[in-house]
Formats: C-alpha cells, structure tokens, sequence
C-alpha cells in the first residue's frame, strides 16, 4: 500500500523527469538525509543539478525561487517546518502572489512551497503549528493541503507542472506515514472524487488545469446524512475515524468533505450538502480564531442564512503548542473532540 | 542602449530623466500623479552609467527610486508619466504606480531589500538556461538594513549567480543620514561574502560607466557576482517636500555634484541647447500625451463572490 | 476640534511623560520629520535619549523591541507602513506573541508595535495594505484599531503603560486628520462607550485594566434597529455616514458598534444585537477573505444559530491594491457597497 | 559559575554536560523523551568556557542546541531531564520542551537567528537601566544564514549595545557542510558592521574561557559589541540518529579534540575518576527524580469558548 510520503516523492520525481525547468530548492534536501522529512530522498542522486541544498535562509530562497519563477523555471522550495513560513511571509505576500496582478498580468511565479505543518510529535512551540492560517486569505496565493485520500502525489504533481500561480502546499507531518485511502469503497465507506467548484477566481483561471479535487466520504449505503463535515489535511484522516464511529455507536450519519484546495476557497459542494443538512461542523489542526472554518463558516451563514441551522468549528485551542504531549492533546483537537461536537449539534 | 554609446546620447538620456523628475514634482501639487514618487534628480549618472553595458537579454532588478532605472533602461516617457497618473496606457496600466514597474526585462518594486534575493534567482535561472544574461540589483544605502539583503549576497556568492548588485549610496534613508543608520564599512558588506566589490565616488556618468564595465568583464569572466557602490547625491526630497537636510549642504552637492554639468562640459553649448530643448519637447509631449490618455477600465477587475 | 492625529500624539507622549521605561523605535521618527505620518512628531526634541531612529530593518526593530521588554522596558514600536509587517512576522508570531506562554507565564513582553495601514491615498500596492487579518488569530497577540471615535490616544496610552502583553495597535491612515466623535449626542447621533466584553481569555487576564472600549453608535431616538451593523477603523467613519443615510433615504435603523479591540475577539454586545435584529453586516477594509469579519460571522452563526436570519461582510476585493485611483476605489469598498449590502440583507 | 573557577569544577560541569547529552541520546529510543533534542556533544568547552565570565545580572540567550548553555549557566539537571520529559517540574513547565528555556536570566528558542536581535535588544535594555550586564548570544554557523541576524548587527554595533555573540562554528547545519551553505570570511561577517571578533579554534576550555575574558573585558571596559567565533566540534547527531557524515571523520575529532580529554590532562587519575562518579550518581538521581515527577495538570489551560 502507497502511503502519503511515498506518493509525494513520486509526484515530485516525475515532475523532475517531466519537465527540465523544474528545480527543488530547501535546507538539508541532498543525500542521503534526503530532507527533514524524507519527500526529497532520492532526488539529489538523480538530479544531482536541480537539487539545491540551501544556507538557512527561508525568505532569501523563497524569495531567490520566485526570482527563477519570473524567469522561467519551475521552483519548487521546501521550508523545513511550516512555523517557519513567517520568515518568508514578506517574499510570499508581497512579492510572489502579488507580482502578476500588479505586474499587469504580464508575469508568471510558478512556485510551489512545500512545507510540513503540524503537531502531535512533540517537536513542541515552534514546530508544530498548523500557520497555514495566516496565507489562505492573501491575494494571488493558492494553498493546497493533501490528505491520505486519492493521489497526494498527483496533487503535487499538478501543482508543479500546470499551475502558472505560486502555490503553497501544506503537508500534515502525521499524513506521511499513512496509507493512503483510493476513491472507491473501503471498509464500509465510500470515497469519491468530485469536480472542483466552478468559482470565478483570478487563480482559477490561470491554472492550465481543471482545478484540484474535493473528496466526498460517506458510509456505504447509509441513510442520507445529518450532518456535513469538511475537513483536510490529517484532520480529513480523524473525520474519517469519527464518521465511522458516529454511525456505529450513534446511528448519526454524515458526509465528509475534504478540499484539497484549501484557498482561493471553493465550497460549493460543502454548502449543498450543509443546505441539505442543515449541520456543518469544520475541522482543523490550526488555532480556532481566523482559521480556515472562520471562512467556511462565514460563507456558509451568508450563502445559506436560516437554513443553516448549526454549525462548529473544532481547532485547536487559542493558544501557542506545548511541548509536552499530555498539554499538547488538550491543546490539539482530537477525535473525541470531534465526535462531542458533532453530537453537540444536531 | 545595449551598446557603447557617444557622449551627445548619454547626455540626453541624462537629460530625460532630470526633465521627467522635474516635471513630476512640479506637477504633483496639480493633482496630476496620485500617491507617492521617489525621484532619481542628481543620481542619474548611476543608472545611465550602469545600464549602458547592458545586452538585451540581460535584466535590471530596481527599487523605490525607479524612475531613472526604468528610463535609462529605455523606458518610454509617456508610459511612466501614464502609470504615474493611473491611467491604462502605462507601464503596469495603472496597477503598479510609481514603484512598482514592469517592462521587458525591468521589474521594480517598493519593499525594500525583498527585490534583493528576486534578483538573485533571476541571475540563477538565466544561468541555468544558459542565456548568458546579467541581473543588475539596484539598491540603496538604506536597504543595507534588510537582512534579506545578506540572505541574497551569500546564495549569489555560494552558486555563482550572474549578478551585479550596485549599491547607490546617497548616504541617507528616508531622512534618516547614514550615520544614523549605518556601522561598519560598505565595501565589507559584500566581500564578507566572498563578493568583488568596487566603490567610487563620482557623478560623472563616464566614471561610473568604466567602473560598471569592469564588474560586467568580471561577471562575463568569472561568472562570478560582484558589487558596484557608488557613492552619490539624492538633489531633491525623498518624495516630496520632505526634505529635511540643511539647504545650503544641499546646494553645494547641486553645484559640485551635478551628473549633468560635469557630462555636460564634454559637449559644446550648441549640442547642449539643442538636446536640451529637444528632450523639453518630448518631455512636454510625452506628458500631454499621458494626460489625455484614458483611466483603466474598471469593469475588467474580477470581484469577490457577493459585490 | 482634536484630530485623531493629535490624539495618538499626545497619547503617546503623555506615555512618555508618565513612564521613563517607555522607549520609541521606528524609521524616520526623529525631529523634524517626526515619522511618515507624523504620529511621533515633537517627541525626539522632547525626550531625545528614548526616541531611537532606526535602520530599515523591520524584522530587527521589532526583535529588539521585544528583547527591551522582556528585561524590564516598554517599547513602542513604529512600523512606516502596515505592508511591512509581513517583515516582523516571525518575530511577532514566533517571539513576542509566544514566549509568555512557553516560558510557563513566566516572562511578560509589553511591546507596542504601531503601524499605519490602509489605502485610498494612491500608493499602490505594497503601500495601501489592510494585512491586520494575518496577526487576528495568533495565540497571545492582541490587535487594537482607533477609530475616530471616543479616544484613540487614550487608547494607545493604556496599551503602552497597563497592558502586559503584545499589542499591535493599527491606525487607518485616513483617521489621522479626522476629527474625534466623542461620547454624547451629535448631529442626530448617539455615541456611548460599552464595557467591553467578559471573555474570559488569557490576554484579558493579563491585562491590568478593565479591557478596551466597544463604541455604539445610533440615530437619536430611533425606533428599535433593524439591522446590526460593526466595523473599526476608518470603516467605522464610512459606516456612520452610510448609517445616516440608510435612516433618511430608507428609513432603515440600524446600530453601529465599533471594537477597539479586534484580537481577541470580544463580540458579546454585537452577538446581542444581531440575536435581536436578525441581522447582521460586517465592515472592513482589508480584503475579504478571512478577514475579520470572517470571525465574526463565524462567530455569529455558531452562536445564534438560525436566529442570525441574514449576513454579510463587505470587504476589499480579494486582489492586490491598484495604485491607479480609479481601480483603487473598485477594490476598496465604499459607502455604497456598504448601503447596498445593508439593503440587500434586509 | 560566577566567578574564576577551579579546573576540577570546570571539568565537572563539562562532565555534566556530556553524561546529561549522552543519558538522552541513550533514553530516547526507550520513550522516556518526547519530540526533539540537539545534544552538545563535543562543544561543552564553548559554554563552560564562554559562561565562566558571567554575572549574576548577565543575560544568556541560547538556541535549539541549548542544554550545554543551560547547564554551563548553572541550570538544574533534574528541571531539564523533567522538561524534555515534558514534566510539571520541567524548566517551563513541560511547555517549553528541549528548544525552549527560561531560567532567571537564561532564555533559548528554536528558531534560529531570530533570538539574536532579541538578545541586542535586551541589552540595550539593560545598558539604559543601567545594570552594567552584558548579554551573551549563542548562535551557530549555519544561523548566519539568517537576514535577521545582520539586522540585530547593526543595530548592535550602531547603539553600542553590550553583547558578546558566541557563534559556536561546527562547521556543519544540520547535515549541511559549512561550504554547502556559507561562503566569505565568518569573521569579516561581523566586522564588516564595526563589530571587534576575535576568532580561535580549540576545543580547550581554559582557552575558550581566556578569549572570552577579553571580550568581556572589551565589552565591560568600551560598551561596544563584541563577537567571539569558536571553531569546535559537534560529535553527535544533529538531532538523533541523523548524522550523516563519514564515522572516520567523526573518530578523529572524538580523539583529538575532546574537550573533557583536554582539560582533563589537567587533573590527576583520582581526580577524575572522583569527579566521573560523582556526576554519574547526580545523572542518575536526576534522571531517576524527572522520571518520578508528575506530568503537568491539564486543567489549567485555558480553553477557547465552546470547548
Ligand atoms: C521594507 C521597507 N521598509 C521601509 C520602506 C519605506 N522607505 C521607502 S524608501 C526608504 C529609504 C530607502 O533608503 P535607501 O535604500 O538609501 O534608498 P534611497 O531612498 O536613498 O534611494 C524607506 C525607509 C519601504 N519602502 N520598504
Ligand atoms: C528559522 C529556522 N530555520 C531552520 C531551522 C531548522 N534547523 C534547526 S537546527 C538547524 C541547523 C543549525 O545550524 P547551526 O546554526 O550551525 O547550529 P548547530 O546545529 O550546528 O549548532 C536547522 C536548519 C530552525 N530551527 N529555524
Ligand atoms: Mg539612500
Ligand atoms: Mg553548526
């Protein structure tokens, strides 16, 4: 069985092989330690030229890789730990995802940023953050978030070769060991890829591509649900536990969207099944206030006023991440958390 | 541009620039330009200097203080009096502004030092596409305070980067004077990197040229990046009437200091009269031309879902 | 008539005045220039040993402003534009915002980090930029906005001499030369000053005072609102028209609360009011999506349920900031896109 | 600590600090450690030496590679096997983890480069008040890959802050060699901001310590910034299991420059037997201690409404 790191080299292998232009910038990248992570193993031996092991300067590389972008390659930059992204903030913001708009529309920075996120392995405050919070409401940026559902690698892939706008790609630590669950059915459930939405973004129109697909995961033959989750990244990976637990132990059923789009945000498919619902509970790992389920929430209570009957966010506390494990899953929203507040309301 | 050039077409180019920035401060209290505007009035020997090695394939990385890159690039006149004004016929169709231009291979833009490791991967994608191109940076005394700006000089000097930094310094930031904002030496903030660097002190266009030629010798040699600093003198405000610094400092630098006196005194007074008078021409055509020229058309901009 | 200039001027000198630990860094503040937009104007000839000019360095200034406060000073911080925050945002985020909590409660960072944001004067977009969203849900960092309401200067004093915690205090640039409503009666409009909300979050434990004002704002002995209306800032000003107009064209009532506080998040008296009107329209000049008005309709929805019967934010598009005038004021959002959404939700 | 000390005492502390990096690196594999650790191995004559000149008023400010520092500083063996173990009686509580200390006047943090302007500022904060400490900045090599690093040099060298920046050069970031990721002249690095260094490659603690006294003496006596580079030697992993260079490489520096060998040619065979045993029980009793504490109650932290 695939699991989410090997498919994520795989994508990015083949976007090497594919295409000349592309190059992989991050600190500590070559073999044999093959990055922080493990994604660019392998990659150093046989592209030994476009592999770039770089000083510890993240906004100098993000900044120094949207300079390649503007000037024809395919950059693809790893940040070691997504905490670190604010380093480069200033390059992201104000320069890579602004350039084109201001520019004219007469540029491209097809960058992709790589960078895991995430807590639960006790790394502690500036290393566990889910930050990718802070980039999905910045112009011309486009987040994407794989999970352990349907082709992480090809996300990747995707992201590299056909998307002309900077892209940062935020990867759970917790999602690189997992298997990886294949549209189809699978121990009663069944997943399906839908077609992305059909906003009229700036960013989706650029993309040569058709857009990056939302999962659709649901008990086999259950009654039509009674609640609507989103969620992405490894939270998609505890819904999926807590969907099954909710059937089986509640008899409560519900469906579970999962984006790998995180921004510009396309929700169609989650505000139809919310409308259908009425319930809409929104999971993620970054801190509650201004998270990504501030927006969804946000365009749900306008698009859908009274029908949207409840909804809830479930993230992790306001507050920075302990070290400690037994602090850092109170802190962390688990599965518990989200079996509470999915019964809470309905 | 892009090949050695006589002294009469220097001087006009010189010219240009002085008469746009001119024309810009005196007609901002009009209401003609929106915003801000960064002139380049007595450094124009920097960037003509600089930009006259340039080949076309080659780049120019710019600032704030864009107007007298842009134009000594081979920018057109109308089209920066239009981007100044916001209207469609300019540079960026009005998006962009004063500091944020982009043309060819011409990108400006007004976060300090950010456009710094922007124009080190240039350097490196060109390289890497064998395109024999050379990035010039253009930055200021001030930017030394970024520390993205030394993020960039250790990539460059580490994988070769075809890239000329040159520093003008005008030895102040703002209204902040260097020695406010400034310890150690100049020429160190480069060679700590391992980056050749040469420093002079000079507004004649011809010196800065020589000076230039070398570090392009150098960098088409060696392929490795060098740093130009040359020390000069901002004559007008940082934006508009902010200036702060004593007159009578400033009227010296004017007398002793004027990149169009000293390239000046190579022509006769006849060619002098005569470029001058040509490029007050296109200067006053360039400008009328831009005033009549049409606001974007806002009905292109996509909104959000709901406006 | 005070301007709110005059206000932050005179605030930030009677902090001066009041603690000899309070220290002023920032770029271009010395006399006679007195800053970028002249907030700490007088202050070098006054107190020249604790105005500290600075060199361009953002991500340093704020550094070492908060390494002065964790051994004992009270920095006040002044960034030239708000664009250039994305520069600080690692020190922000990963230092100053974290360290009271990682340190176990232990240190205390009263930092004052002031900048100007906003657009509507033509500087393009690296200039005009509302990017107080990107600092709106960070762990242990509160956001203040003066509005030309009450006392922005008061306001400023309190954050620099009785808050323990980071503060980044963002003013408009159009408020400057605006002059200040103050509490009372005025043409045809009532202004009273709320206690702020009882939130029991940390940084309001830290703080040893009774919390930052919320401003109500209503046509004088108007029937009961229909609508609910909030914004801070300058919007704040935009909305006190439109609030007016909507009264004498439509005859539509509605209130107008204005937090000085933006993070964290204290609604109570605005969830109060959208419980009874039903209704509720969030104004804010930064662009769209998540922006803070994503929190508060998230907010709104979680906790009024289908009692919130309509919402709707109005906000910048989410592009970059047109230096051009004209395409400026397409993206910002003006007085009529505030009384069309308003219409529109009723 | 706090004053000349003895060489038994000095190498009890570097013996502490080994015994304590190795327990760690022995205990992690059984899940007594949670999340990260970058052990000191081989650089304990750096903080022993460096932090030998302190004051009871003097600032420490360290990194990610910050239990040698901790130690050397005087801190408490059992409160930093509790903190890795994430323990209500750790440094911080549990809360800080291996990257994360405060004590009294000891503060570290994992994000490199970033700590550096926060130690600059702290000491200007201490000059105004007036204390007469000085603040010692660790950093690494690897570190002055980071922009902010050269801004806090400036600021440091332009306002006369009183702080030594120890950059402790191991030659290696993470596994990234010295010439992978750093071109120039490491000292030119400081220099080139006015900044006096001095620079010396020994792993001998008494040396280490001779040249920090210069430059606290430097800095007590002009006020002035000052930088001391050490060129030392990492002998363990990066973090766990992750080294990734030749074990040849790595036998060679283990024999010729280990600092507890070094200094202990200095100490008669009973002496260091003495000294060994004891830490060795202090080790285990500390170890053992940690182990037994209680983890931190949860219900103190503060929930977000709705949870
Ligand atoms: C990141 C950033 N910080 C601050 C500013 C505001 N600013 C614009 S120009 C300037 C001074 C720049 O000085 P220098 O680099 O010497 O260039 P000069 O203006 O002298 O040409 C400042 C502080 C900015 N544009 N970007
Ligand atoms: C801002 C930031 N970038 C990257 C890292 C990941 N990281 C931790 S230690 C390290 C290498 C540091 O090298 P050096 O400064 O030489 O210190 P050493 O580990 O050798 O003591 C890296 C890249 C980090 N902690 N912070
Ligand atoms: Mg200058
Ligand atoms: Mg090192």
């Amino acid at each position: 069985m695939t699991t989410v790191l090997e498919s994520l080299q795989a994508g990015l292998e083949h976007a090497l092989s594919c295409d000349p232009g592309v190059i992989v910038l991050g600190e500590d990248i070559l073999d044999p330690y093959g990055g922080a992570f493990k994604v660019t193993r392998g990659l150093s031996t046989k592209y030994p030229d476009r592999i770039l092991t770089t000083p510890v300067s993240e906004a100098g590389i993000v900044g120094v890789a949207t300079g390649m972008a503007l000037r024809g390659l395919k950059p693809v930059v790893e940040i070691m730990f997504g905490d670190f992204l604010t380093l480069a903030a200033d390059q992201l913001i104000n320069h890579a995802a602004k350039l084109r708009w201001v520019y004219d529309d007469r540029v491209r920075a097809p960058i992709v940023v790589r960078t895991p996120m995430g807590g639960r392995r006790g790394y502690g405050p500036t290393h566990s953050q889910s930050l990718e919070k802070l980039f999905l409401g910045v112009p011309g940026l486009q987040v994407l978030a794989p999970a352990a559902f349907g082709d992480p690698g090809g996300l990747l892939e995707k992201a590299i070769l056909e998307d002309d706008d900077p892209v940062l790609f935020v990867e759970n630590k917790l999602l690189y060991l997992l298997p990886i669950f294949q549209p189809g059915s699978q121990n009663d459930l069944d997943l399906a890829e839908l077609t992305p939405g059909n906003t009229l973004s700036r960013a989706a129109q650029g993309a040569k591509h058709s857009g990056y697909p939302i999962y659709h995961l649901a008990v086999r033959s259950a009654p039509p649900p009674d609640l609507t989750m989103v969620a992405y990244g490894y939270m998609a990976e505890l819904c999926r536990q807590v969907l099954l637990r909710l059937a089986y132990e509640e008899e409560i059923f519900s469906e579970l969207f999962i984006p790998t789009q995180l921004a510009p945000f396309k929700l169609e498919p989650v505000l139809e099944s919310a409308r259908r619902t009425g319930s809409l509970l929104v999971v993620e790992e970054g801190s509650l206030t201004l998270g990504w389920g501030a927006e969804v929430l946000a365009r749900a209570s306008e698009t859908l006023g009274p029908s949207l009957r409840s909804a809830r966010r479930v993230a992790a506390f306001d507050l920075p991440i302990p070290a400690a494990v037994t602090l850092e899953s109170v802190v962390l929203p688990g599965p518990d958390d989200i079996f509470n507040a999915a019964k809470s309301i309905l | 541009m892009f090949s050695p050039t006589d002294n009469l077409t220097i001087y006009r180019r010189l010219t240009q620039i002085r008469r746009f920035e001119e024309t810009v401060l005196d007609e901002f209290p009009r209401g003609r330009f929106y915003g801000t505007t960064h002139t380049y009035l007595g450094q124009e020997a920097d960037a003509v200097g600089v930009l006259d090695h340039l080949q076309p394939q080659d780049v120019v990385v710019s600032n704030h203080r864009c107007h007298g890159h842009f134009l000594a690039y081979g920018g057109d006149l109308r089209a920066l009096f239009a981007e100044l004004m916001g209207k469609a016929t300019g540079v960026c169709g009005g998006r962009g502004g004063s500091q944020h231009l982009h043309w060819r291979n011409f990108y400006s833009n007004g976060i300090l030092g950010g456009t710094i490791p922007l124009a080190t991967g240039m350097a490196l994608a060109e390289k890497k596409q064998r395109t024999n191109a050379i990035v010039v940076a253009f930055l200021g005394d001030g930017t030394l305070g970024e520390g993205v700006v030394y993020e960039s000089l250790n990539m460059a000097a580490l994988w070769n980067a075809p890239v000329l930094y040159v520093l003008e310094n005008n030895a102040i930031a703002q209204t902040t004077p260097l020695d406010l904002h400034f310890r150690g030496d100049m020429a160190d903030r480069f060679q700590a990197f391992g980056i050749s660097t040469r420093r002079l002190e000079t507004s004649d266009v011809l010196e800065v040229r020589a000076a230039a030629g070398e570090c392009f010798q150098g960098l088409r040699s060696t392929g490795a990046p060098q740093a130009l600093i040359l020390d000069t003198c901002r004559f007008g405000p940082h934006s508009k009437g902010d200036d702060t610094r004593p007159p009578e400092i400033l009227e010296r630098s004017r007398q002793e200091r004027d990149p169009l006196q000293i390239h000046g005194a190579r022509l006769s007074i006849e060619e002098l009269k005569r470029v001058t008078a040509e490029v007050e021409t296109e200067i006053r055509d360039a400008f009328q031309q831009a005033l009549n020229d049409p606001f974007p058309d806002v009905s292109t901009i996509p909104g959000p879902p709901g406006r």
